[in-house]
């Protein structure tokens, strides 16, 4: 019977709905998937070797074209593993701008993840409207760093351009804007048919979840309250309070509303960062810039990413490059489980599925 | 099935058409005054009094895409270059706009510095290499843009697109002495 | 009035070539066939610039600018452009069905459009079936969706068609029952009696809720609008059945799809919001208003409709759709002929 | 503030005793015999409650002719990282066939965790791809970034097969007069590029 027979159907690299380059060959016998295999690498620059081969200060634009979404992230995750190596305090007020933008970016980040998810499902307006309000959290950044998406912003120690004059008005004004256009957006987003194609479908239980190393903001879809700002503070984040959204059931719609109450807790973030916002020098140091010899050691940072938790294992022999610096990078762990979950869902559920793991390419094949 | 959760979208869809669309149409609406003033995305601008040529932003530069070209004295056409000294070419082919030259350059204010012209792409590879006398500052009102009142007969074919290029400052400019060994990393 | 200015005409050729008398019947049907078509035509450009203002507006962009004042020549420009292109025809496909199926999808479209009436006394046909085989055609096109899929020899396309047939099996039976309501209230097959009916008594609507609710969901199914365009899922099948083809046959499919749009409404309005009813002259207003324009009122909320649900709703999969329509659509529609049937004796006895 | 992870200094003392002179401790951090890798890994996952493997690189240390594999360990109650070292001496002799006409010399080989942490699966894969450590007892040991018949591995100090790609000709571009233009795009594989060239030669 022509529905026993199984069907190889290759999905990717190049398909409207894999977040990027993602190939996946699928088997499936009439909708339903039997076993699939993810096959990466398309995107891969070998951005761990080109850190051998750069001094210190030319890495960080690197670090940015890793999650080219929350470019600010890792550029930042990579700063503070040198400043830990050397020992350096960064200014006070200088840790509070960069909680601030970095909180700006996490928001960016969760807008484009809930837009294209909404896109994938057949939901058009959403992907507009997250884009829209994307567009001035963008013009916001660029005011401060120069660059919309690629910043090189962080600095050993401090910042490169302190916050413009007028800037944390227009910041205040744009989060009042984003809170209220917020909820209506959750009002439109959960609507009777988002529910029947995202309610029980890539189910992933507590244990299987920490077993196959899922992060971030899916963890605690699956009802684990892990966030790197809690179980092992770094900046200025033990001095703000919000809470980390858990959710138990685990499915594609957990782990979308996850993401989207972190919007609202990231709205909070930032507004008291903004509040209690010291006054000081934000310059950083200078000695970075050229062959300064960088202590030699070895040192692991983690970081709360928009995608998760992220770490860097730098390794330094002393000389003006790093030897080694090796990314642990959420989307990897979260697209290696990806064919596991996927088993025994129909086709249209795989697209639900990546949507809400939220990959980002660039950071997968790094 | 909740009868709520189906109309209220609706109801939110419809709502939105009565606000104001977001989208900034290019080319009619200039785009050029809404660009923030730190933004640093634009082509180079080199500002020859104040360049002392000390090599900074060639050796920061990571992709490597600022080499200093040295020019004569005012051999520099309508731009007057008095003192002979090494400025930075770049080349627009590998720059990824990181913005370490003009951080490293220790004149105040900067030798060299961003514009706001963000329409850089070509047809012609050869013509994304600037030499340093295109990156005056003077040369780039002389960029032929689009102006949005002009955009109209730019639909009707009555006018070229916006020229990017600007017109090489003499054609007969070869560089003096040739390049005595590559510049390897210190 | 556009009778009486059709039997002019008709009359005219009839003498220009004088034609013998019995074949004046088959000039009106064909006179009102190509009036039929031209103003699907133009309602259907007219909708389709409509909905991509409207979606655009809704997701707070300006949508087409330039061709024409306001874009008003975007379709006749993409038409234009279609034509233009090349035709292609993948080397492994079947060449003669790959073809003809898509003009074959077109004659449907236009032989429903024929049947149905577009005013109170503007219709080709007036025969005892006639809301019997608009509902009978849309049910073909189906399976010329599954030829196109099987056809074009390409796995997306194949699975398109699939998913295409197997929805058809699942809507057509809701689609009848909710029809087998009203033919027992009204005791004819016949639309043009249907509207009468509701332009003397009460609309259709206020005896049949249950009746317009399973209507119209497998309406959009019929249409494969955005609740239902599984077929054409473009974020997972990339374009679905339509996938392989180019040029002239793809704007086929795109006619083809707002026909559907437009036929649809046009059924449900006659069928349960009493056709062209509606009052000929309102107080403070000179003229009288022509029965088309309470018919192409209606139909315009509708596709407005089509429009802003496709604006706001994703897709479902294909098999959520079947047991709706199995676990649930099916039941309401016999609960609703049971509503029918004690109506009827109840209203009508 | 600096951020500092608290290091599980007492589990490395436990570790000791329970596995003897198989652990040596270099200042915080466990450095494990390779072969008892896997022993480690699950009394730390099933009695010590590590059950985030926070990450797994592998450095190349060419100075001491060694690979060195590092796993962070993190346990979620207790809020301790644990980091295990395996020193692996490279010896030629073992070789490897990665490609039906490339053999790497090889380095010494590890037992595989991924049946402890399914998530290392794809961890010890990118190991294996661009070092060319091979961990025994791993379901899918292949390729996992890299296309199948890549020859060697990248991230080796030793190994420079990626040729920066594009160099910009100043003096051509100087001149502006011709349009010839040398591109290559791509990273271009030297010992691929020879290996076709002796095909040829062969034929």
């Amino acid at each position: 019977m022509a529905s026993e027979k199984i069907v190889e159907l290759n999905m990717g690299p190049q398909h409207p709905s894999t977040h990027g380059v993602l190939r996946l060959m699928l088997k499936i016998k009439g909708d339903t998937i039997m076993d699939s295999t993810a096959h990466i690498g398309y995107l891969h620059r070998c951005i761990e070797k080109l850190h051998e081969k750069r001094h210190y200060m030319w890495c960080i634009p690197l670090t940015n074209r890793m999650d080219y979404v929350a470019a600010l992230h890792s550029e930042h995750l990579f700063v503070q593993a040198v400043e830990k190596l050397m020992n350096i305090e960064p200014s006070e007020r200088s840790q509070y701008v960069r909680v601030i933008l970095l909180e700006l970016q996490r928001i960016a980040s969760h807008l484009v993840a809930i837009g294209s998810y909404g896109l994938d499902l057949g939901q058009m307006t959403t992907w507009f409207w997250c884009f829209k309000e994307r567009e001035i959290i963008l013009t916001l950044m660029e005011e401060v760093t120069g660059g919309r998406l690629f910043h090189n912003e962080v600095r050993l120690g401090g910042l490169k351009n302190d916050l413009p004059k007028g800037w944390t008005e227009k910041c205040l004004s744009m989060l009042t804007y984003l809170d209220k256009k917020w909820k209506d957006y959750g009002k439109f987003i959960e609507n009777e048919l988002f529910f029947k194609r995202t309610k029980g479908i890539g189910v992933v239980s507590k244990k299987d979840a920490m077993d196959w190393g899922m992060h971030g903001p899916s963890l605690r879809g699956s009802g684990w309250n892990l966030d790197v700002r809690r179980y092992a503070p770094y900046s200025v984040y033990d001095k703000l309070d919000f809470d980390v959204p858990v959710k138990d059931e685990g499915d594609s719609l957990a782990r979308y509303r996850v993401r989207w109450e972190e919007v609202v807790q990231s709205i909070r973030i930032v507004r008291q960062a903004i509040k209690n916002l010291p006054q000081g020098p934000t310059e950083g140091l200078r000695s970075l810039y050229f062959t300064k010899p960088v202590t030699p050691g070895e040192v692991y940072v983690i970081n709360e990413q928009a995608k998760g938790e992220a770490g860097v294992y730098l390794v330094s022999d002393g000389t003006s490059k790093p030897y080694r610096a090796k990314y642990k990078t959420p989307s990897f762990c979260n697209t290696a489980l990806l064919p596991k979950i996927i088993v025994g869902h129909k086709i249209a559920d795989i697209v639900a599925i990546i949507g809400s793991l939220d990959p980002v390419f660039g950071e997968v094949d790094r | 099935m909740g009868v709520k959760k189906i109309v209220q979208p609706m109801l939110i869809a419809v709502k939105s058409v009565f606000q104001k669309p977001f989208t900034l149409r290019y080319p009619e609406e200039s785009i050029y005054d809404k660009l923030p003033e730190n933004f640093k995305q634009g082509r180079h601008i080199v500002d020859f009094n104040l360049c002392v040529g000390c090599q900074q932003c060639a050796r920061i530069c990571p992709s490597e895409c600022i080499e200093m070209i040295s020019i004569p004295e005012n051999k520099g056409g309508n731009t007057k270059v008095n003192k002979p000294l090494l400025y930075p070419a770049v080349s627009l082919e590998t720059c990824m706009w990181c913005n370490l030259c003009e951080e490293i350059c220790p004149t105040t204010p900067k030798a060299i510095r961003f514009s706001k012209l963000f329409e850089n792409s070509n047809t012609n590879k050869a013509q994304l290499v600037f030499h340093p006398l295109d990156l005056d500052e003077k040369k780039y009102s002389e960029v032929d843009f689009v102006k949005p009142e002009e955009v109209k007969d730019v639909i009707e074919g009555k006018r070229a697109p916006t020229q990017k290029t600007v017109p090489p400052a003499q054609p007969s400019q070869q560089p003096e002495q040739p390049k005595e060994e590559k510049k390897e990393d210190s | 009035m556009i009778n009486e200015l059709m039997n002019i005409v008709i009359d005219q050729v009839m003498l220009l070539l004088n034609l013998p008398i019995f074949l004046r019947d088959y000039l009106v049907v064909i006179g009102y066939g190509v009036f039929a078509s031209l103003v699907v035509g133009a309602v259907a450009y007219g909708g389709a610039y409509v909905e991509r203002k409207l979606i655009a507006r809704i997701q707070s962009r300006y949508g087409p600018q330039h061709p024409g004042p306001a874009g008003i020549l975007i379709n006749l420009a993409d038409f234009v452009k279609l034509i233009s292109k090349e035709d292609i025809v993948p080397d492994g496909a079947d060449s003669v069905s790959f073809r003809w199926a898509p003009i074959a999808m077109a004659t449907i479209l236009f032989f429903t459009i024929m049947l149905l009436p577009f005013g109170k006394d503007l219709f080709a046909v007036d025969q005892s079936f006639s809301l019997l085989l608009p509902v009978a055609l849309l049910s073909l096109l189906p399976v010329a969706i599954l030829l196109i899929g099987w056809a074009s020899n390409s796995k997306y396309t194949y699975l398109g068609a699939l998913r295409s047939a197997v929805m058809s099996m699942s809507y057509e039976i809701p689609l009848l029952l909710s029809v087998v309501g009203l033919v027992i209230l009204t005791g004819t097959l016949n639309i043009v009696t249907m509207a009468e009916i509701q332009d003397r008594g009460l609309w259709f609507v206020l005896l049949q809720p249950i009746g317009l609710l399973v209507f119209v969901i497998s309406m959009i199914a019929t249409a494969e609008r955005i609740p239902f365009d599984m077929p054409f899922a473009e974020s997972e099948l990339v374009a679905g059945w339509k996938t392989e083809y180019s040029g002239v046959r793809y704007a086929l499919t795109f006619l083809v799809e707002y026909g559907l749009v437009l036929v649809t409404s046009v059924i449900v309005v006659f069928l349960f919001f009493g056709g062209w009813s509606g009052p000929t002259s309102l107080p403070n207003l000179p003229f009288k208003i022509p029965s088309e324009a309470w018919l192409f009122f209606k139909v315009g909320i509708f596709v407005m409709a089509y429009i802003v649900m496709r604006a706001s709703f994703p897709r479902l999969r294909a098999d959520q759709l079947l047991n709706l329509c199995w676990k649930y659509l099916i039941p309401l529609g016999v609960l609703n002929i049971g509503i029918a049937v004690v109506e009827r004796m109840v209203l009508w006895v | 503030m600096i951020q500092n992870l608290s290091i599980a200094k007492d589990v490395v003392e436990e570790l000791k005793e329970k596995f003897g002179d198989v652990i040596q401790s270099e200042g915080d951090v466990a450095v494990v015999n390779e072969d008892f890798i896997a022993k480690v890994c699950k009394y730390l996952k099933n009695e010590k409650g590590f059950d985030h493997l926070s990450n797994l690189s592998a450095v190349d240390l060419i100075k001491q002719n060694m690979m060195c594999v590092v796993y962070h360990l993190w346990s979620t109650e207790k809020k301790q990282l644990i980091i295990l070292k395996a020193f692996l001496p490279r010896d030629p002799t073992d070789k490897h066939v990665c490609h039906e006409d490339d053999v790497c010399d090889g380095v010494q080989r590890l037992p595989s965790i991924s049946k402890i942490y399914p998530a290392a699966d794809w961890h010890e894969r990118e190991a294996f791809d661009l070092f060319g450590i091979i961990f025994e007892g791993h379901p899918n040991m292949k390729r996992l970034l890299l296309k199948e018949d890549w020859i060697g591995h990248p991230l080796r100090k030793d190994d420079e097969s990626g040729v920066p790609a594009y160099q910009i000709d100043w003096k051509l571009a100087m001149m502006r007069s011709n349009d010839k233009f040398v591109l290559n795009m791509g990273s271009i594989n030297q010992k691929l590029e020879k290996m076709k060239e002796e095909k040829e030669d062969g034929k």
